[in-house]
């Protein structure tokens, strides 16, 4: 049978446990059985995935909520077609045994990423803490701030709690300090979604909708057998490395997947939290409607 | 062979300027088929300007050069030419740097390796065909360069002070073995020299030039038998033009080349 | 007839040179460990770090195949370019004085920067990492041998035109020689820098994984030992890269070693019939 | 006395072709979104890019200034690290034998993967970053002093012996000098590569946030006219780095342009009674 | 001022090896205080061996070397030396190359530097000494060379062929130049050259060696009355010196750097 090509473009460079929905549906036929023949590329940093859509280098994208409304806001025709994870697991972390405190927050170094996800929460974490920027010191750590953490060159790390784990667990067998989401008076948003162009998704509506469906049967399988969920990761993308460290991660990814509503679904409250965020931190002009950002109408 | 009879090149008023400084001035001078003409004259009075001239690297100014009776101004590859320095091909063997004329006009066949071995054989270098410049003499790569030279097959041939470079010792080899080679091939050469026993010794006539502007001064038939032997070179014969040679370089000399000297430090002969 | 020195024992004593010389390294890097206390996953120890390369052949001969066959392809293609680029500026002058200044913008844009567009406009085979590759190697080339071409001796250059000698053959046997010391010494300095290129290039777009991708996986996971794994395999492909250069260069040039030529280097002289004297 | 020809002209044709080839980059730039037909989002036209700059002068100055003290004070340490390991290497054979295999190794190692210890080690200040610079900037530097000190003439060595020359003053006086245009060299090609050095130092590690770190902000908001913006100005600094080198070279090394020493470089002579002969 | 009365420099029974080649085998020679001493020979008897010698720079096999009565074998700085080589440092000025001297040893003062300035006057470079050595001729180069062997303030003076570079009007110039600071300044001057004119013309006596093993063949003393003209170098006196001289050099010639040539080729006066 004739199969109908898709490209899934990914948000980070290399693969890693979130893809694991998509590696089992190749892996255990679900795409195939839907008719299409599903092929995953990886951008060139971890913030070019809505530019390879752009540049119809992918036909769908896994990345970063913010995206959406960054797109939006330089009027890129992108849409949200299902959300990946329902609620905010991103947060401070602290060096086991060690509790995130937020009234000891004033003069500490805290390592932070440069992408927009974090400059959006950290705004929030201050006011709960009752402080400002000014208090604190931010280091620009990237993908160091775990190392950095435990030789106490910093005192918090930021991160999301499945990535955060899956580092810290398998190397050292203990848990980091979490302090996370809302606890830390963060919106309760989505962090990751799947994502189109606008055009893309009018043309192939059904090849969408059925990609989202074996999606989440992908989903759903590895949620039900996560250890043969992250053999199959491994066997398909031997990139994805270490198998400790997708075990964890993916452990950690399934508690976040399903809403009250099922996977995928996503609301109005979502968004407006999300582009508030944005707007908050000056990061975008204004609010758009929710509906500007995603929509429900490929889900089944 | 359409020029004057017996005449292998002949200059007819040639003139030379770079800018507005003359280093050539109305040169004439016939060259006959097989003769061995030595050019004397202070440091830039247009020795080396008049063999490039010859050699067509230069475009004169103004006169005609024929060879042959042809119009060779400005036509390179006609003449052969050896300059003092030897300017051998360090990464070309003695047999590469000899054959490099065929090399670089139509590539160099069996037969072109073939006769430069020959040539290398019959003049003492037969055993160091392989080797590469830097593990060779002075004087043999001196001698390299004059095979390179007469390999490419010209019947005149400029020889700009070829063994300036060598010591006393070497360079009366070199004389002898030139002598010897011009003698077997029957070629005509003209050779710049500044060292007067040299010019005398090798030559049938001796072109003395004078600077600013550069032109010829005198010319010297040498009547001193062949072969001639290195002793003659203290004969009374060749002392007498010896002398008169010398006359005619210094009586101009300035001390060339020694700008702002005391005129009463030098003692020329009035 | 002529007397080579046998170069065998010079051989060695490079070899030994290098060997003493990256054991030292290794001390260097096992006493910051202990000057620094730093745990191994900040820092592994030498031993870990080797012990993931033998622990994993399999796996490191393909990633180290991949890697290697982008660094060579890439050096190849940006070796060749620079020569060309330099043997067309040192012939037409006004290309090279626009060209120049072009040259040292490249190499002042941070090349990190500029794979996104690549990918892009090249997507994910292997064109973009032969790219960057080449990007890197081809300046140290373009600069010395430009340098070389600039000051080859002028009066063989005369000397060429006076034996009649055409400018494709004069080019091909006076000033390509000529220069052949300084393009060695580029080519040198763009072997060391060559596999740092393939693992830009590797970072940038990854479709097949190489020892550059694994080692951005590695680090992402604190798979510590694994990137100085990966270090060491890059770390050797850019001395071996290097070694490798040196070694041609060493055949590529025997007029400079040697006081004949080798039978390889055209050093076969027309069989002589007779030593003897004999008219020609 | 002597006569110097006016340079004036000579720079302003030098500038003329920086500015012409700085053009033709630019509708190079054009001529790939005409061809490839991108949206502005995935590369920017050169107006916009620019535009951006223009548009946010006060924080580009501050990010500006921030890279460039990196890049600047890097390339201090490399070049002046350079120049003392080349000379610690061309006086004691034994240090050459075995650091020179240890500078190769040096440059194999892809930066970007050492670039986390150095952090951990050296923390967020300036000190890493320095590092990164150097380690860059150093290798072309040593590598052309050492060519250049093993070259120098072996006789002026000698004569200095015969004129009973110090150690030190020898060295000063005969052999620094003699190296000065291969010094420059690797100076001038370290200029291009140091401000590369300076991003991926910020993008490792910074407290402070410099054009570096600006390019992956302004990459994770879409704002691609910001990223192109930050990299033209990493680019104006390598080419500002090299020229900056180039007109120190020229003012340094007077007596390879002019024929009489400047008064700025001991070109004053003794004043002297009387140009009459006279007993000495 | 401890040695024999009036002898500079003494050399006694000197011996060197080049590992197991004998370069000089027992060369014994007196320099008297003032003298103008020529060494003549073919390429490779050991002439810069034994200057080099002289000079400490070389560690000597077995012998002695005596300036003034004291040992100098092994000990540079003690005499001043200069070579066919310029060897101006490009990035000195004609000052600064003169006062080379100075700066190497204690940094040079404003009394050296004026000094210098005043000896460049006084020769005929004045206007030159903020000039660097790029823009200066050949002989006006040699000439900054031997002012800063001058300058050095050494009694003895090695030259070795300081003039072998130069054309020979130049040459002709230099070497009147030279008499005439030698005649002011009253240095003790050792001269190396392959030039049977010059050596005669500058020298009081003439040192002719011999190859393998380098050894003193013959010393002439010339008797030519000083000052001496350009034009003695035809007379018959001169001319009587030069054929024995020659027969000395020649008489043991062998082509020298020409291996493997024909002896055929070559005429020797028997
Ligand atoms: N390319 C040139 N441009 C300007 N002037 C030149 C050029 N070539 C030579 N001259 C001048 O022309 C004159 C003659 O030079 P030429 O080289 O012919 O002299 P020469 O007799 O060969 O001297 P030498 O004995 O030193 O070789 C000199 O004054 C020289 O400065
Ligand atoms: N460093 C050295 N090692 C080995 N042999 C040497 C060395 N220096 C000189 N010789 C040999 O010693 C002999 C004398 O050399 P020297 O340079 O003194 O000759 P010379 O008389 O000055 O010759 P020339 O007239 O060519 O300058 C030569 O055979 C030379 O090959
Ligand atoms: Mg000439
Ligand atoms: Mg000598």
């Amino acid at each position: 049978a004739d199969l109908t090509k898709v490209t899934l473009t990914y948000d980070w460079v290399t693969p890693d446990f979130e893809l694991i929905p998509t590696a089992v549906a190749q892996a255990q036929g679900f795409y195939k059985d839907a008719g299409l023949d599903v092929s995953v590329v990886f951008p060139p940093n971890n913030s070019t995935t809505v530019r390879m859509l752009g540049s119809g280098a992918g036909d769908i994208g896994f990345d970063p909520v913010t995206d959406v409304a960054f797109a939006a806001a330089q009027g890129i025709p992108l849409v949200s077609i299902a959300v990946y994870s329902q609620s905010n697991n991103c947060g401070l972390f602290g060096r086991p045994g060690e509790p995130v405190d937020l009234s000891t927050l004033k003069g500490k170094k805290i390592g932070v990423y440069t992408d927009s996800w974090t400059k959006a929460m950290m705004p929030y974490i201050l006011k709960k803490a009752g402080i400002t920027e000014n208090d604190i010191e931010q280091i620009i750590a990237t993908d160091d701030d775990i190392p950095m953490l435990l030789t106490k060159k910093i005192d918090y790390a930021t991160n999301c709690a499945n990535y955060a784990l899956a580092d810290m667990v398998p190397t050292i067998k203990q848990e980091p300090t979490m302090l996370l989401g809302p606890a830390g008076g963060m919106p309760d948003v989505p962090v990751w979604d799947f994502t189109v162009m606008k055009a893309y998704g009018e043309a192939h509506a059904d090849t969408v909708k059925a990609w989202l469906a074996a999606t989440q049967k992908g989903m759903e399988w590895a949620t039900a057998h996560p250890d043969e969920a992250v053999a199959d990761l491994l066997k398909l993308y031997p990139a994805a490395g270490d198998k400790a460290y997708n075990t964890v991660g993916w452990n950690a990814t399934i508690p976040l997947l399903k809403g009250p509503n099922g996977y995928f679904v996503q609301s109005d409250a979502q968004w407006d939290g999300i582009a508030h965020a944005l707007a908050d931190t000056k990061q975008i002009d204004k609010v758009l409607p929710p509906a500007t950002y995603y929509t429900n109408a490929y889900l089944n | 062979m359409s020029g004057e009879a017996g005449v292998k090149l002949a200059i007819r008023n040639l003139n030379h300027n770079f800018g507005s400084f003359r280093a050539l001035n109305d040169v004439s001078l016939d060259i006959k088929d097989g003769e061995f003409v030595c050019i004397l004259g202070a440091s830039g009075c247009g020795k080396s300007t008049l063999f490039n001239a010859v050699s067509g690297l230069l475009t004169i100014s103004a006169g005609q050069i024929l060879l042959d009776g042809k119009n060779i101004a400005g036509k390179p590859g006609q003449v052969g030419y050896m300059l003092q320095k030897d300017l051998l091909l360090p990464w070309r063997t003695v047999l590469g740097n000899i054959t490099l004329g065929a090399s670089l006009t139509r590539g160099a066949h069996k037969a072109d390796r073939e006769k430069a071995a020959e040539l290398a054989y019959h003049y003492g270098l037969g055993d160091f065909l392989r080797h590469y410049p830097r593990s060779l003499s002075g004087g043999m790569r001196q001698r390299v360069a004059l095979m390179r030279t007469i390999a490419a097959g010209r019947e005149l041939m400029l020889l700009d002070e070829p063994f300036g470079a060598l010591d006393s010792q070497t360079r009366i080899g070199m004389q002898q073995w030139l002598l010897e080679i011009w003698r077997e091939m029957k070629r005509t050469v003209m050779f710049v020299t500044h060292d007067v026993d040299e010019a005398i010794f090798l030559a049938d006539r001796v072109v003395v030039m004078l600077p600013k502007p550069g032109r010829i001064g005198w010319i010297l038939d040498i009547e001193i038998p062949r072969p001639r032997a290195m002793d003659c070179m203290t004969s009374p014969a060749f002392v007498e033009i010896k002398r008169q040679v010398m006359e005619m370089l210094y009586s101009q000399a300035t001390l060339h080349g020694v700008p702002g000297a005391q005129p009463g430090g030098l003692k020329v002969p009035a | 007839m002529s007397h080579e020195p046998s170069p065998l024992r010079d051989y060695a004593r490079h070899v030994g040179l290098w060997i003493v010389a990256i054991a030292l390294i290794f001390v260097a890097w096992e006493l910051v460990l202990v000057a620094t206390g730093l745990p191994a996953y900040v820092i592994p120890p030498p031993g870990k770090a080797i012990g993931v390369i033998f622990d994993n052949i399999p796996l490191m001969t393909q990633l180290t195949s991949q890697t290697l066959s982008e660094t060579f392809y890439g050096y190849i293609v940006g070796a060749v370019l620079g020569v060309v680029l330099a043997v067309i500026m040192a012939q037409v002058p006004i290309v090279h004085r626009l060209l120049y200044p072009a040259l040292i913008t490249s190499q002042a844009v941070p090349i990190v920067a500029i794979a996104a567009p690549l990918v892009i406009i090249f997507g994910f085979g292997l064109t973009p990492k032969l790219i960057i590759v080449a990007w890197i190697v081809f300046f140290p080339v373009v600069v010395n041998v430009l340098d070389g071409l600039a000051s080859v001796d002028h009066d063989q250059i005369n000397l060429a035109r006076l034996l009649g000698g055409t400018r494709l053959r004069t080019f091909m046997i006076v000033r390509l020689p000529a220069c052949i010391g300084p393009l060695f010494s580029g080519l040198k300095i763009g072997a060391c820098y060559a596999v740092t290129g393939a693992v830009i290039g590797e970072w940038t777009a990854s479709s097949h994984i190489g020892l550059g991708t694994y080692l951005l996986t590695a680090n992402a996971q604190m798979n510590t030992a694994g990137v100085y794994g990966a270090m060491l395999l890059l770390t050797a492909i850019g001395i071996g890269s290097f070694l490798f250069v040196v070694i041609v260069e060493h055949f590529a040039t025997p007029w400079r070693t040697r006081m004949t030529a080798p039978a390889y280097f055209g050093g076969n002289i027309p069989p002589h019939a007779s030593t003897q004297k004999q008219k020609v």
